[in-house]
């Protein structure tokens, strides 16, 4: 039926939110994968099994329960770290890549950045990419400069030479994939070019991880953050990832229990890496949970992922691209783009469009999706985001499309 | 309530040819305010003579429906009495839009309209006439409504 | 069987983990509760039917998914509110207590405490209410003072009035329950008395709410914080509460996705409380598993779960203070203390014991208990503790007290 | 391991009464640590002399385990070659102490002392010999241990 290079049934069939019907049972077809993916069984039950079975506070009891519950959240520890290949101790459990990000520009933000200083971000990032620093450079007096986007949704590197050669970079930050514009950047080139001039690179990974293979060692960036819940994995989990001896030389964020070595009245002593960034009870079933998410997308092989988004976006790109009004974002270099497609249909407001839509039982985000500096960018009020995952089938591509024309007629367009 | 019966003919008119569209130079009422949630824009414009509504324009980026039902408002509070448009309800704007039965993840885009204006009364109630508790109380509302 | 007030048979039966064997095929005691309670298995379902039914990340999206999963975790925020008495918009999810006092010492703390400025905390706080403090009045050049404990476990209230007669105190933030001596502070004189003065209180409120009725309002306080995987529900879900005068005024801690209203390149304005503090996708699955644990809770009634702990406890101290060697830390009375009891036994220490006593199934928790300054002030470096909840029973705390005994004999105490 | 197995004679014995326990006077080298997991402190304080441990004691507070273990390791390394002592592994540790299968809870209550030891010899080897390399290796090998 797929031409798809994985076995797009059997993946199915693990997903069992896939067989729910939505208005008038109509079949979900799920394509709001940008935001948050859907859960296969095993990550489902396997957070069931830790709460009925072995659910306990972690690291410093010697009961069993105990052991068993710290042995497997470590476990989810080493398998992150094989994934994106790193060091254990310099992988850090947060809430999500926004956490991650804003405990980088607490910790190390406010101990490195100082008056006059630039920190360098781009014109396609998520809020959560701009708004840390935003906050960080109006407290230090520093400045905010921004990569801007060309025509293709692609950054315009030479700006950021520009932003080096003034001697006052401190940190650039950028996604690893535009939320938006699918964009994927070249994130290599980039940090080469800051490593060149001592400036450190913060990777956004939230859209890129669950996606591509990513070798952070190869990368060879400063930071790295991403979030579970964008790669199979629950809600409330995500990973921050710097190189020890910045991670040695940071401030805690939070404090409180278990990142603490001793406490006494007037002095306090840190815990060793990375216990020292992680206080107070983390999330103990959802990281659990987590590592069964990561053998999912092991077991499938990320290369094989990513070939099973080009295959869909191209087909859907296709069949977009004669719908009549329609105005597509970013780049048809299939290279550069991963299974993001940002549009617009005549002038229909995406919201419209997405209500129309979820008639059919097609579910995709609409508006500015927490990039509005790319929104003014690109002179829109918004954007219709369609994103894809493994589950996903040129068949809920066809239902897609024959939705958008229902739109269109619709509106009389 | 289906998307057929929402986009009908009128409500696409007012989207795409607004009624009242534009500024008023120094107004007495004005407020601008977006819904956090999806980015819509809308600013409003009023001027007053006689406890009546004189004039009445908007400028505001957004969905079909939060424009429409911004454009039918400004109709429909076009030479009112201040009094009766101070007490607009959100029933009063979903039946002036003809759509009372929005589900509850549009109905914000229907009412934004309706909370810029409370919120430009209340400013008007507690800056120019220094009149706190009617001020207060339209204020309450306009946080109440999402 | 019980001559509880509760129906501790049929509550048993809704928490699967009661059947699970430890060790050689011995039943589980699980007397840990004060570091996690276990979960009933309309928590754990929730979850469950969260992911395979209606998975979706929440608040922007108008599909169907979207819809039903932020009208599920809003309506937690409403149960919230009802559970403790206060507005649903003064109410912010946060991973747990540890995050929501680091929120109030970034935000708040970094806003109000200046040079010379006294914040007040006691001997008996869990190091997430000393920390966050020792840091933010290390960068502010403020001071940090304690209340000290008196010999029956209670806090010496005359130095708090010391304290508030130097006119330089900006905070009081004070447990409301120990989580080592289990002693119940007199929050509401406390409040009484700095407010007189013009001083906020904060109650860290991570003991008190699982097991006493506690109604915010008037208890008065001006910031209280608790943690879900205490009272039943998931780990990776707590609660801040705050007046929203204060929270209006205070600057947002974690910046990005959902907390702002507008962003532009060079400025951004805030969404409206409580969204304001929940930056990036939150635990969406854990916090709508909360929804049932509060309804669990509020089915037993909350002055029952608190009857069936002075009931319990009462009976554990009177069987433990006969037995050789021991040492009961706290009151006596069990008006002033709740479910917790802190020992120590001959010279074993604690973690021995815990070893030992693991061996017959029995779970408690040994060391330091993330309250080291107490320990200092017991003039210990460990102590023993057994904590309580709604499904532990009298038949439990006989094999606790024979275990105990094994462990005498084992160390020929 | 059973609790019997693990809190035999010998282990209540170094815990009640540790050989070697005290503080030496300007020693050669000197560390102190302690388990942020649990709280358990240990400070050794060794001598050497014509390159073997001329001297050696310890202080501490923590379980029977870490106690037994930190006393039986003194009395190990007393008179020894520091070579030997530099080369001790996790294993000679365990061996020593009669706990060869400690779980994964408790494993670092044994190991805590020759955690101390082996940072004590990193600062000695880096501080006042000057041998990163040595030093480097053995901090490696101190970190490695929980
Ligand atoms: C009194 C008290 N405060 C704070 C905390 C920290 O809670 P959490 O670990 O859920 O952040 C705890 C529990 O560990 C506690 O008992
Ligand atoms: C590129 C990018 N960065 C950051 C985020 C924020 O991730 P989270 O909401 O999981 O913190 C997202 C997703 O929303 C994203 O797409």
């Amino acid at each position: 039926m797929q031409a798809s290079t994985i076995n797009i049934e059997n993946i199915r069939r693990d997903f069992p939110i896939l067989q729910r019907k939505v208005h008038n049972n109509k079949p979900l077809v799920y394509f709001d994968n940008a935001a948050t993916t859907q859960k296969p069984i095993q990550v489902i039950d396997s957070i069931h099994n830790y709460y009925l079975n072995y659910n306990s506070n972690i690291h410093r009891a010697v009961h069993q329960l105990a052991e068993e519950a710290t042995a497997a959240y470590e476990l989810t520890r080493d398998k992150v770290a094989k994934f994106i290949n790193v060091n254990r101790e310099e992988l850090i459990f947060v809430r999500g890549t926004t956490e991650a990000i804003n405990l980088i520009a607490y910790s190390w933000g406010r101990q490195n950045v100082q008056k006059g200083d630039i920190v360098v971000t781009t014109e396609y990032e998520h809020h959560s990419n701009i708004v840390p620093w935003q906050l960080l450079t109006k407290e230090k007096e520093a400045k905010l400069e921004y990569i801007g986007v060309d025509d293709n949704g692609e950054l315009i590197l030479d700006q950021l030479d520009d932003y080096l050669n003034t001697g006052r970079v401190k940190l650039v930050t950028v996604s690893h994939m535009s939320n938006v514009l699918g964009t994927i950047t070249n994130a290599e080139e980039i940090i080469r070019r800051c490593h060149k001039k001592g400036v450190k690179v913060l990777v956004d990974a939230a859209q890129s991880v669950p996606h591509i293979k990513v070798d952070v060692q190869k990368l060879d960036c400063d930071f790295f953050a991403f979030s579970a819940h964008k790669m199979l994995g629950p809600t409330g989990v995500g990973v921050l990832w710097a190189r020890k001896e910045i991670l040695e030389n940071m401030q805690p964020f939070n404090a409180g229990g278990d990142m603490i070595r001793e406490v006494h009245k007037y002095n306090t002593t840190w815990n060793d890496l990375p216990y020292k960034f992680e206080a107070g009870t983390p999330n103990i079933a959802d990281v659990i949970g987590f590592s069964a998410a990561l053998d999912y997308l092991e077991n499938i092989g990320m290369d094989k992922v990513r070939e099973h988004e080009i295959e869909l976006t191209k087909y859907a790109l296709e069949k977009m691209s004669v719908i009549k009004g329609i105005k597509l974002y970013g780049t048809p270099d299939m290279n550069k783009r991963g299974g993001v497609i940002s549009f617009n249909l005549g002038d229909i407001h995406p919201h419209d469009l997405a209500t129309i839509i979820d008639e059919d039982g097609v579910a995709i985000r609409s508006g500015h999706h927490c990039a509005q500096v790319l929104m003014e960018r690109l002179d829109v009020s918004a954007t219709s985001r369609a994103s894809f995952y493994i589950y996903n089938t040129k068949e809920e591509v066809d239902v897609f499309i024959r939705s958008l024309n229902r739109a269109r007629e619709l509106f009389r367009i | 309530m289906s998307s057929a019966d929402i986009y009908r003919e009128i409500i696409l008119d007012y989207y795409r040819n607004p009624r009242n569209y534009g500024k008023i130079d120094n107004p007495d009422i004005s407020k601008r305010d977006s819904n956090p949630l999806c980015g819509d824009e809308l600013e409003m414009h009023i001027n007053l003579k006689d406890n009546k509504v004189s004039d009445v324009k908007f400028t505001g980026k957004g969905c079909a429906i939060s424009q429409a039902s911004a454009s039918m408002l400004t109709e429909l509070i076009m030479g009112k009495d201040f009094e009766y448009v101070k007490k607009l309800t959100k029933e009063d704007i979903l039946e002036n839009l003809g759509l009372p039965d929005l589900g509850p993840a549009r109905i914000k885009c229907a009412l934004l309209s309706l909370k810029v204006l409370k919120y430009g009364i209340y400013s008007y109630l507690s800056e120019k006439l220094n009149d706190v508790t009617s001020a207060d109380k339209i204020k309450e509302e306009a946080s109440g409504l999402f």
